[in-house]
């Protein structure tokens, strides 16, 4: 490699980012509304995809209504009900989990975890948050137009969706794909970011295997989006241009209700391997910042090292690079070419290995701890449970003839809200309850915590697991009742009936919850700077919360990773990353950090 | 103490479950019997490991929960354990995928001499069209779609004239003879589905889908559709009478033939059938 | 140190700051850099996901290619030239010659925008001749094809306006050095895709 | 932020010969490319000759103007590789969009290219 470019402009060396330019607010409008600290972005985003969240929830009980009393609603009646698992699963997966995951934790905790003052690119990032913002409005908009919101399912395959035989055919749909092209490129301006201030802003000696599992969770998670979401850009603006233009990039020759549409010619299977494309990428990157969340909150309230550190990332690595070439396990019974399913079969059941390692890691930096079961420590445990369940049943699907019967059913639905649904929630959940008195200087109530925990957990629960033997049953999913039939016997609406329940009682939980979340805000017992006595160095700030810039005058220098617990020798049971090596007396085996020559 | 006790019981509970549970697969019609074994299969692999990682997380939860001194041991990492790890977890893979794979290939691949058969599936109704005496289907075009002809078949094919037309009927297949179903659609994506035949496939518009059976009971069954088709989806039922083949002769040599409902309708509306003419394009 | 050194290092062994990879691999880099690669390699996943369905789409009857329209030779080549001039800007600043500077972001833009006047030219003409977006996919694909990246270079001729409107300001070439070489990749950048589009244009 | 460095300026500017050996390539690229065309090579050779053409200009491109060649080696397998994964996709949809046409072919009565200018 000739060395030949300027080293003059492009060097700045690490030690001298506390020189770096940083944003300053001149007024209360710059410092909490168009601020572009990360810290006010990152609130910004929570706030706006939990509020968008909520009604995603609300949404649920309204379809769990219908199902479970199939005849006492009136006012749900089918296109409601398919406009509702819609928005639904869209809004849960893309404008929560997304948005809260990448958007919230990521703005949050990238630059403090890092050591960095603030994401390298401030001003995009605040345009990040307006533009997701917009996307959100325009996505609430289609609630009221003519028609109504889309009803052609999260997945949108065409032909149905632009047809009329679909609710919200008309405006909703276009709403919809304009949202979410929005929420493409708003996300790419932050996920810029992301990516960049991880390779970039990393204080002094906090080299990549250094950085914490969350962060390096939510940067794997944030490089898939960038590669995964141009898919649904992609697919997003053909279908634009088929359903306002009358182009026939995914429409073939169509018969609808017996009169003949002017499309030709087009591929709906296109469309279907597109949206998978983006679409099982999206999965994980809802569920890699959970991986890596989880793992740093079972490593602090367990008092030992995260077990098996660098497994952990290559599996994260891994993990990310497969769910590339996975994505038409989805499309098993889609009539694409049937010879497939011995690629996409193989593929998508070795993704199970890397994440068997991280599930067998996380139990076992549980061994021989010393396990504090504070609430984010029941969070992450109820998060193992469930995602397991969820996992263990995703290797049923994986297995293409197995899938064969299985798609398309509640077994599907089960699957996907054991896995996505409920276990990255719950370490939403306990990440809330972990860093909430840094974010806010006060602790979460305990007895309400509590009350949350077990109904949530337990709760969710009883809802899905029961779920998946409606699926053995055969009951479809999306059907608006299942009506008489002569394999499914009256006891599954019996069943059905208790999980929606079930579904009343955890959502009277988030009630409590979202009460705990302010009413703490005002009375909650004031924390101390390091409650829970972590390593890393969102915890080492000067100021609870952390202020503008993050670490006061000198940024911190990093002299280990972030899992030096109950380190034999050493006083106390954990040793902050900036905790020079002079200061610490362990008898850990240690070498000094070496320049390694090529 | 209490948590370790609790996932300890959703542990059982969640077994305990499964064994009781009076919901279960309807019992099966066709030959794919492999495709169950091979759940069952499932069930007993992932069950053990769920049931083994849970277990050993609630031991350690009750073992290891902090007590006044108590520290936590110090360990890295341990290559020669998740080595060990790996090689097993990827031994419990292949044992599932491997059967998997080989009855996907059954699954994929129809028997020579299997009786094909068409399925046609429009917002929000099945129809079906057998090949008639000469064992072949008529070529197709939505074009051609009419209200004379429903099926669009193509009228310059010879092929098409004898396929037997089934519209607003229940769909009868002979007992214990291998038929092959070609799938297609006129407007969206639909799937046909009967849970007793554990097959499913989805129909797209534009391209000609399939899977094959053999029935193995006789016995009458619901037909889904198991792909969101607009507002009408679970609306969207039929039902297949799987029967002996006697029966099921007599039944088809009732049905039209595509030459037959034509004539008729020609006669009772009494006008001439623009029969190639193409529906007229929007 | 290499990624895989990097990546298998046991990190907990491991105390102390004095080997971050960082200080010594040379060279390190901006973030304006960085952050373009990585925003580069969005693109590119954007550019070759469509490439991809123009390629699914074609084998099908009913694709009608077009014919080959002879401005779009001269489109490039004002892109050529355009980036071209970029590079002239970049090789200036590096001799810190503000003028060179200057004159190349000014030829670079204009004729950029040039080239962007060039294809809004033959599209009027394909629409003149009836080649309707709606007529056939493969007038579909070539109006989106050709609106998406002319939409990037637009974007681009943002970035532009703000580099050369500081080129004018400033009179050290320093300060916009960094923001001349981040136009110029991206300018080079967009040719690359341009003449991708254009041969698949062609050969379809 | 940028350090005023009193490095000397030497040997970091590429000389402008290589630009021009480049462009020279690129040029003698693109008439492969044209040639393909116009010998009128059918199939899969005409199809392997194009992108091989398309993939060394894009190369040359990437490498010399984009600067790739001087970068650090990582950064370039993070640019490089996550368009392999895209290239997986490009493959299967290449099989993909011939199975669709198979069935056309086979089933359909204007599957076939003759029929198919209404
Ligand atoms: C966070 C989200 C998430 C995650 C992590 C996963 C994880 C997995 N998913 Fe899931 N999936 C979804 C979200 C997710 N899924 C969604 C949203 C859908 C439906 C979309 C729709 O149609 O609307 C879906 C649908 C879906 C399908 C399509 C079903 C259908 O429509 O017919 C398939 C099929 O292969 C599948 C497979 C898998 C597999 C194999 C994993 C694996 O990654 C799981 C790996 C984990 C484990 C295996 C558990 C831990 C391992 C052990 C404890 C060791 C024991 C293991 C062995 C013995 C091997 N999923
Ligand atoms: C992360 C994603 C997510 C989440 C959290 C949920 C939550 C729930 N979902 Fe949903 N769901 C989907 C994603 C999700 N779902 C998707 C993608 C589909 C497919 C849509 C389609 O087919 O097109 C779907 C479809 C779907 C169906 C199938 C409809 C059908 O096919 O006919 C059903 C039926 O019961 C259902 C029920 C529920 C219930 C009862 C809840 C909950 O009530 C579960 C219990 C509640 C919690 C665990 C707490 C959640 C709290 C919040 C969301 C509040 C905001 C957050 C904070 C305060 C941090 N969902
Ligand atoms: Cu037809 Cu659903
Ligand atoms: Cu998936």
């Amino acid at each position: 490699m000739a060395d030949v470019t300027n080293r003059d402009i492009d060097y700045v060396a690490p030690a001298e980012v506390e020189e770096e330019e940083l944003y300053h607010a001149h007024s209360w409008i710059t410092k909490y509304v168009f601020s572009q600290d990360a810290k006010v972005i990152a609130i910004q985003y929570s706030l706006t995809a939990i509020a968008i969240g909520l009604v995603g929830l609300v949404l649920s009980w309204l379809m769990r209504l219908q199902l479970g009393f199939p005849d006492y609603f009136s006012f749900i009646d089918a296109e409601h009900y398919y406009q509702f698992i819609t928005m639904h699963g869209m809004i849960m997966v893309v404008y929560l989990l997304t948005a809260l995951f990448l958007g919230g934790f990521g703005n949050y905790f990238i630059p403090l975890m890092v050591g960095a003052r603030d994401m390298v690119f401030p001003y995009v990032n605040m345009l990040s948050f307006w533009i997701y913002l917009i996307a959100v409005l325009v996505l609430v908009a289609s609630f009221f137009v003519e028609g109504g919101p889309t009803g052609a399912g999260w997945t949108l395959y065409p032909p149905q969706t632009i047809l009329s035989g679909t609710p919200g055919s008309d405006g909703g749909i276009v709403l919809m794909l304009v949202s979410l092209a929005l929420f493409i490129v708003g996300f790419t301006m932050g996920g810029l970011n992301y990516v960049v201030t991880v390779l970039q802003g990393r204080t002094r000696g906090m080299t990549m295997m250094r950085l914490p599992l969350t962060v390096w969770g939510i940067f794997i998670a944030t490089i898939l989006a960038l590669l995964a979401f141009p898919a649904l850009f992609v697919g997003a603006i053909m279908m634009l241009f088929d359903k306002l233009l009358g182009t026939s990039f995914f429409m073939p020759a169509i018969v609808e209700l017996g009169e003949q549409l002017s499309y030709g010619g087009g591929s709906p299977l296109l469309f279907q391997h597109l949206f998978w494309f983006f679409g099982h990428p999206e999965v994980y990157i809802v569920a890699l910042p959970a991986f890596g969340i989880v793992s740093d909150l079972i490593s602090v309230h367990a008092r030992k090292n995260i077990f098996g550190y660098r497994m952990m990332v290559w599996a994260l690595v891994a993990i990310g690079g497969l769910s590339f070439i996975v994505w038409a396990h989805h499309m098993y019974v889609s009539g694409m070419n049937p010879y497939f399913g011995f690629f996409f079969a193989t593929t998508t059941l070795i993704i199970a290995i890397p994440t068997a390692l991280k599930v067998y890691n996380w139990v076992l930096t549980l061994w021989q701890g010393d396990i504090h079961l504070t609430l984010p420590m029941l969070f992450a445990l109820a998060f193992i449970v469930t995602f397991v369940n969820g996992g263990i049943t995703g290797l049923f699907l994986g297995n293409v003839v197995v899938d064969v019967p299985l798609s398309d059913t509640m077994f599907v639905v089960a699957h996907f809200h054991m896995v996505m649904g409920v276990a990255p929630l719950l370490v939403i959940f306990g990440s809330i309850y972990h860093w909430y008195p840094k974010i806010t200087g006060r602790m979460l109530n305990e007895g309400m915590g509590q009350f949350h925990f077990w109904v949530t957990f337990l709760g969710a629960y009883a809802i899905f697991f029961p779920m998946h033997y409606l699926g053995f049953l055969g009951v479809p999913r999306r059907y608006y009742e299942i009506g008489e039939t002569m394999f499914v016997p009256d006891s599954a609406q019996t069943l059905s009936a208790f999980i929606t329940v079930m579904t009343l009682i955890v959502g009277f939980s988030q009630v409590v919850f979202l009460f705990n979340l302010v009413w703490s805000l005002f009375h909650g017992e004031k924390a101390d700077p390091n409650p829970w006595r972590a390593t890393t160095l969102e915890w080492q700030t000067p100021e609870t919360p952390p202020g503008h810039g993050n670490f006061g005058k000198a940024l911190p220098i990093v002299y280990r990773w972030a899992y030096d617990y109950s380190v034999p020798g050493a006083k106390e049971d954990f040793i902050p990353q900036n905790m020079p090596p002079s200061k610490v007396s362990g008898k850990k085996k240690t070498k000094p950090r070496r320049a390694k020559r090529k | 103490m209490i948590v370790a006790f609790v996932l300890l019981l959703v542990v059982i509970g969640s077994v305990g479950f499964h064994l009781i549970s009076p919901w279960w697969w309807t019992p099966i019609a066709s030959n794919w019997g492999y495709i169950d074994d091979t759940i069952n299969l499932t069930f007993w692999i992932t069950g053990f490991v769920f049931v083994a990682v849970l277990t050993f997380m609630a031991y350690c939860v009750f073992r290891f929960r902090h007590t006044k001194g108590h520290k936590a041991h110090y360990e890295p990492e341990s290559a020669k354990l998740e080595i060990w790890l790996s090689v097993l977890t990827s031994l419990g893979v292949i044992a599932m995928l491997t059967p998997g794979l080989f009855v996907w290939y059954q699954f994929i691949t129809v028997p020579d001499g299997a009786d094909e058969f068409e399925v046609l599936g429009q917002q929000w109704m099945w129809s079906y069209r057998y090949p008639g005496k000469d064992g072949r289907l008529g070529k197709t075009d939505p074009r051609n779609v009419t209200a004379d002809n429903p099926f669009g078949i193509d009228t310059a094919d010879p092929a098409g004239q004898d396929d037997v037309l089934v519209q607003g009927e229940d769909l009868h297949l002979p007992l214990d003879r291998p038929v092959k179903f070609l799938l297609r659609s006129l407007d969206v994506l639909h799937d046909f589905y009967v849970p007793q035949f554990r097959a499913k496939m989805d129909m797209i518009p534009g391209m000609i889908t399939y899977f094959w059976i053999t029935p193995t009971r006789t016995g009458t069954f619901d037909i889904l559709c198991a792909e969101l088709c607009g507002v009408g989806h679970h609306a969207m039922r039929g039902i297949v009478v799987v029967e002996e083949e006697s029966a099921y002769k007599d039944w088809l040599a009732q049905q039209p033939t595509f030459a037959q409902s034509l004539a008729k309708a020609n006669a009772g509306t009494r006008r001439v059938s623009t029969l190639n003419a193409g529906g007229s394009v929007r | 140190m290499g990624l895989f050194q990097q990546l298998t290092e046991k990190s907990w062994i491991e105390e102390g700051v004095e080997a971050d990879p960082r200080e010594r691999a040379a060279p390190a880099h901006a973030n304006g850099k960085v952050g373009l690669w990585v925003f580069l390699g969005t693109i590119s996943s954007l550019f070759m996901l469509f490439l991809s369905a123009n390629y699914v789409r074609m084998g099908y009857p009913d694709w009608k290619p077009m014919s080959e329209h002879g401005l779009l030779w001269f489109n490039t080549g004002l892109l050529v030239v355009s980036s071209l001039a970029m590079q002239w800007a970049v090789t200036a600043a590096r001799r810190r010659k503000l003028n060179g500077v200057r004159n190349g972001l000014a030829l670079g833009g204009i004729f950029a925008f040039a080239f962007l006047a060039g294809q809004l030219l033959v599209w009027r003409d394909l629409v003149d001749q009836g080649h309707y977006i709606t007529t056939n996919p493969a007038n579909a694909f070539y109006y989106v094809l050709t609106a998406l990246h002319g939409l990037h270079l637009s974007g681009g001729l943002v970035a532009w306006a703000r580099t050369f409107a500081r080129a004018w300001r400033d009179h050290n070439v320093f300060d916009v050095r960094l923001s001349v070489e981040l136009c110029a990749i991206y300018w080079h950048y967009l040719l690359g895709v341009w003449i991708v589009l254009f041969a698949v244009l062609l050969i379809t | 932020m940028a350090q005023a460095s009193t490095q000397k300026l030497e040997g970091q500017t590429h000389p402008i010969k290589t630009y021009l050996v480049v462009w020279l390539w690129l040029f003698v690229l693109s008439a492969g490319s044209y040639m393909v065309d116009y010998m009128q090579f059918q199939g899969y050779l005409r199809w392997s000759l194009i992108l091989t053409f398309m993939m060394l200009k894009a190369g040359l491109i990437v490498a010399v103007f984009m600067h790739m060649k001087w970068e650090r080696l990582a950064l370039s397998y993070a640019i490089l590789l996550p368009p392999l994964l895209v290239l997986v996709f490009v493959a299967i949809m290449v099989f993909e969009s011939d199975y669709t046409l198979l069935t056309r072919v086979l089933y359909f009565a204007t599957g076939t290219p003759e029929a198919a200018g209404e």
